[in-house]
């Protein structure tokens, strides 16, 4: 069993109003070391054993489904073995 | 004119799509489940707004690989009248039907309420039946209505007139150069976030929308005595 | 947790257990000899969520009774899901408020928009389909960074839940004051239309009959929530973390179009929604109901985690859950039905006619109570009552008539309350339109929606004035009820009936207990005058941070008929020259 | 500079509507090695030395305001000194 970590992040091109506004309430709450806040999504994948390579795999997911490649990039990590 | 209204789990305007072409229009029409595997005996797809798999991931992005939507391809490949308002919109952008993605609102926030709409090209086959330039109240209803397409792509809109109506006044959503629908480049496709099926009765405040859905019906009308 | 962790009957006894699950002395004693033997850990379980406030009613019960709950139009009074009025032409209107405060005082998003789906689930299990929701909403003064976050997130809760499921939220009512600083209100409504035939009751009928299971899976979430309602905040509320559930409108949208499909079919018996105390109350009040008795086996409820014992089965609240009874045999084609739906309907027992609640888990009876000593025997308190000393104060006060010296600037810093002030912020982020029948939109007085298919509209409201309530309890509780009628009648309606939320803080304080006393003699009076009689609604009790309780809020919903949508009126001055009068005093 | 790199996840028992709507949309596209999904928020904050210790001033800001803690998880990496 493998646990691939995915990252998915708006385009650096692409203005990111949530962190944007994240940011600024950081701000007002006094962390003013706080210079630039991005926000995106986390997915935890368990992904089981298959006849194709997992890199194979995930890079289809996420190009298919997981990430929308007009406004978004995306990474991910294949973790650990989970031994059942 | 025969309509199909096609239902995703997670859809919710699709009642209100049927009456406005029932009853207001006066069409013929349909629901469709998002599983069917046949769309050839429509003349014109809808789909409709709502939360199609509760919008989560990405609102449309999972909704664009239900069976039916093999079918709207199709259908649009052939020509036929394909419109998607607010989550239909978004669906056939996830679709690839319509270039562009769609952020979320600038404020964040979900927003309601009705706004102006410029027709910026009447010449289309769902917007025949308004002027050129003229303004028109539209409700609107989402929480993700924030164009965004690359530079190249944007002239493209602008120099083929893909740009149907744009935000007449403030911007609501902070989408690209005001952007509130556009379609394909052969002009069959509309995905428009605000609800014309919601502007047809002026007992709710406005029936501006029934033109557009007029307009489809008079080039499908004009389009059949030609090819008859 | 697991099985073997449990304390044994014993141990609970003896180290009063019970004391933590919200069970007085007394109760533990009154449970112990309904039984006959010590309650094991799930039976004191059961005995303690089923008990609680929130699901017995047993400080309020007295004060209910005064409410009028009859009438020419009434079809339902209070005991089930949601109570139901006539409007003729076999079309009825259903409608119920309930509160959702604790939750939303520590997880404001879900806490909101959990309270919107189990007032929906309420509605649509009577049979009825939900046209719209409204909410009653308090905060503490507008200042702090925390209460600006409350409001914010609650606001997106109720926008989200119930623009997702597509019901449009029409209408509302939001106070700011210091009293609700640590304890915000967050009451939902929610009105549904119902043809006669139509008409469900949450009943185990029918010796034999399977009992199913449709909806999401069960999970460790919210566990004890009802006796979490039942208790007061405090500042150690947030290491409790146990009444918080996340919801999932996407999954209510498909048990809803499920249900009222279901609803149409002749092998329903029975339909509760699992609510506070999910399984326990559901499957404990329909047998009660009914007068018989349900056995299930609880190794096929559906579970979303893995190891969960049979006490945090029957004590999760976890969101979109039904429990359904249909006739012996026709369990496939409710399969197929749900299915349709990409939904679990899963057959996990039966009703018997011992009038017992039987759980079965892992082969073994790990409890079996009489169900009517569940939902029904819960005990009754007459609380002490007393008039606060405050309200003697108050009342030998001499009338102060305020002087205003400049006009305008007076009605500019009174515009500039946020009470006052207007609420479009909030509306404009709630799908009031969608099923395109919202005739009057929020910013009016009531809301306005068209009934398709005839010339009718129903009018809609919540109201509560509660500083008016804190100087006068009695008085207050009329204002309120006159308030919402005023407003349906200024919509073109006529008042129907009234659903009612009783925010209150500890009744164990008798003062508190005065103001409620008081508030809902001011109510049921005025419901009397106004033939506008009270057909369900809900208590919130404990409302208090550190000691210190809300202001008494009983929040009123109304609904009204308007005959023809012709009779529409709505707030604004339509043009000029058109002459302006004052009516009343 | 450092930049922070957070990872907020719904807690084990909570529910995760997305996850289970996006497993079950994969399961449909035939990635049937997938065997779980949890979806959470992963945010990048660029945040400038200051006199209080960056874990400490991460730890309180996930507390206060990038995590509520009755629902959610947070993990954080304090990943790499920026030079500007
Ligand atoms: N304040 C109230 N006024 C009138 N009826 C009430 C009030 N509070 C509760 N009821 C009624 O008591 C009945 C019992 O409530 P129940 O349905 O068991 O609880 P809940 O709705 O909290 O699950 C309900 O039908 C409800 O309408």
């Amino acid at each position: 069993m493998m646990k691939v970590k995915i990252y998915v992040t708006l385009r650096e091109s692409v203005l990111d109003p949530q962190g944007t506004a994240v940011k600024s309430s950081l701000h007002a709450m006094n962390y003013h070391e706080v210079q630039d806040v991005r926000i995106g999504k986390y997915l935890e994948v368990t992904i089981a054993p298959s006849d194709r390579p997992i890199d194979e795999v995930v890079r289809e997911m996420c190009e298919k489904l997981l990430a929308n490649t007009v406004i978004e990039d995306f990474e991910y990590e294949v973790e650990e073995a989970i031994t059942q | 004119m025969k309509f199909a209204v096609i239902v995703f789990p997670g859809s919710n305007c699709d009642i209100d799509m049927f009456h406005a072409i029932k009853d207001e229009l006066g069409e013929e029409v349909e629901f469709v489940w998002h599983d069917s595997e046949d769309l050839s005996g429509f003349d014109g797809i809808l789909l409709p707004g709502g939360f199609s798999y509760g919008d989560y991931l990405r609102s449309g992005s999972i909704a664009r690989f239900s069976n039916v939507m093999k079918e709207v391809v199709k259908a649009a490949e052939q020509g036929k009248p394909v419109l998607g308002v607010c989550n239909g919109f978004q669906i056939l952008l996830e679709a690839g039907l319509l270039p562009g993605a769609m952020l979320r609102n600038t404020n964040l926030k979900f927003m309601c309420r009705t706004v102006g709409l410029r027709v910026e090209n009447n010449e289309t086959m769902f917007t025949t039946s308004f002027d050129h330039g003229q303004t028109i109240q539209i409700p609107i209803a989402h929480g993700e209505g924030n164009y965004y397409c690359d530079d190249a792509t944007y002239k493209q809109l602008l120099e083929n007139g893909q740009i149907a109506f744009t935000y007449e006044g403030t911007n609501p959503n902070g989408s690209l150069g005001d952007i509130a629908g556009i379609t394909n480049a052969q002009g069959n496709v509309l995905g428009m976030m605000p609800h014309p099926e919601r502007a047809v009765d002026s007992l709710l405040g406005s029936a501006d929308g029934l033109k557009l859905f007029q307009s489809i019906v008079k080039h499908w009308r004009d389009s059949n005595v030609v090819t008859a | 947790m697991s099985l073997q962790l449990e304390p044994t009957a014993q141990n609970i006894k003896d180290e009063k257990i019970y004391r933590e699950m919200g069970l007085t002395d007394e109760e533990f004693g009154m449970v112990e000899s309904i039984l006959g033997h010590l309650p094991n850990y799930t039976e004191t379980g059961l005995f303690s969520v089923m008990w609680s406030e929130h699901c017995s009613y047993k400080n309020s019960k007295p004060l209910l009774k005064k409410f009028p709950v009859t009438g020419e139009h009434v079809l339902q009074g209070p005991g089930e899901g949601a109570g139901i009025v006539d409007i003729g032409d076999g079309q009825a209107v259903a409608f119920k408020i309930e509160s959702h405060n604790h939750p939303s005082a520590i997880e404001p998003y879900q806490g909101a928009a959990t309270g919107v789906g189990g007032i929906i689930r309420d509605v649509f299990s009577m049979g009825a389909r939900p046209i719209a929701v409204l909410n009653s909403l308090r905060f503490g003064e507008l200042e702090s960074a925390r209460v600006k976050y409350l409001f914010e997130e609650v606001v997106a809760g109720i926008a989200g839940y119930g623009n997702c499921i597509g019901i449009p939220t029409v209408g509302g009512e939001i106070q700011f004051d210091a009293s609700y600083d640590g304890n915000p209100l967050v009451n939902a409504m929610c009105v549904g239309l119902i043809d006669h035939k139509d008409i469900q009751k949450g009943q185990a009928k029918g010796v034999g009959n399977t009992v199913m299971y449709v909806g999401a899976k069960t999970g460790r979430d919210g566990i004890h929530g009802a006796t979490f309602a039942s208790e007061e905040l405090s500042d150690t509320s947030d290491e409790k973390r146990p009444a918080v559930q996340v919801g999932d409108p996407f999954m209510e949208k498909l048990l809803l179009e499920a249900c009222l499909e279901l609803i149409k079919s002749d092998a329903l018996v029975g339909i509760q929604d699992m609510g506070a105390a999910g399984l326990t109350s559901s499957s404990a009040e329909m047998a009660s109901k009914a007068g018989s008795g349900i056995e299930m086996n609880l190794d096929l409820v559906p579970q979303r985690e893995t190891g969960m014992t049979a006490y945090e089965m029957m004590l999760s609240e976890s969101q979109e859950r039904m429990l359904i009874v249909i006739k012996k045999g026709r369990e496939e084609e409710i399969q197929e039905l749900f299915h349709k739906y990409d939904l679990d309907a899963v057959a996990v027992g039966h009703v018997t006619d011992d009038k017992n609640l039987r759980l079965i888990h892992k082969g073994e009876v790990i409890a079996d109570v009489p169900a009517d000593a569940l939902a029904e025997d819960a005990p009754v308190y007459h609380k002490p009552s007393s008039e606060p000393s405050y309200y003697r104060e108050f009342q030998a006060m001499h009338n102060e008539e305020p002087v205003v010296d400049n006009i305008e600037e007076t009605l500019n810093d009174l515009l500039k309350q946020p009470t006052i002030a207007s609420k479009e912020w909030v509306y404009d982020q709630y799908d009031y339109q969608v099923r395109t029948n919202t005739v009057v939109t929020p910013g009016s007085d009531a809301a306005v929606l068209r009934i398709r298919g005839t010339e009718k509209a129903l009018a809609m409201t919540t109201d509560c004035n509660s500083r008016y309530l804190y100087l006068d309890p009695e008085v207050g509780g009329k204002i309120a009820v006159a308030e919402a009628a005023r407003n349906i009648v200024c919509s073109g309606g006529v008042p129907l009936a009234i659903t009612d939320c009783l925010n209150f803080g500890n009744p164990e304080n008798p003062e508190i207990f005065w103001q409620m006393e008081k508030a809902v003699d001011g109510m049921s009076e005025a419901c009397h005058d106004l033939e506008a009689p009270v057909i369900g609604g809900n208590v919130s009790l404990y409302n208090e941070t550190n000691g210190t309780a809300v202001y008494p809020t009983p929040v009123v919903g109304m609904v009204g008929l308007i005959e023809n949508v012709e009779h529409i009126t709505t707030q604004v001055f339509k043009n000029a020259g058109d002459l302006v009068y004052v009516i009343g005093e």
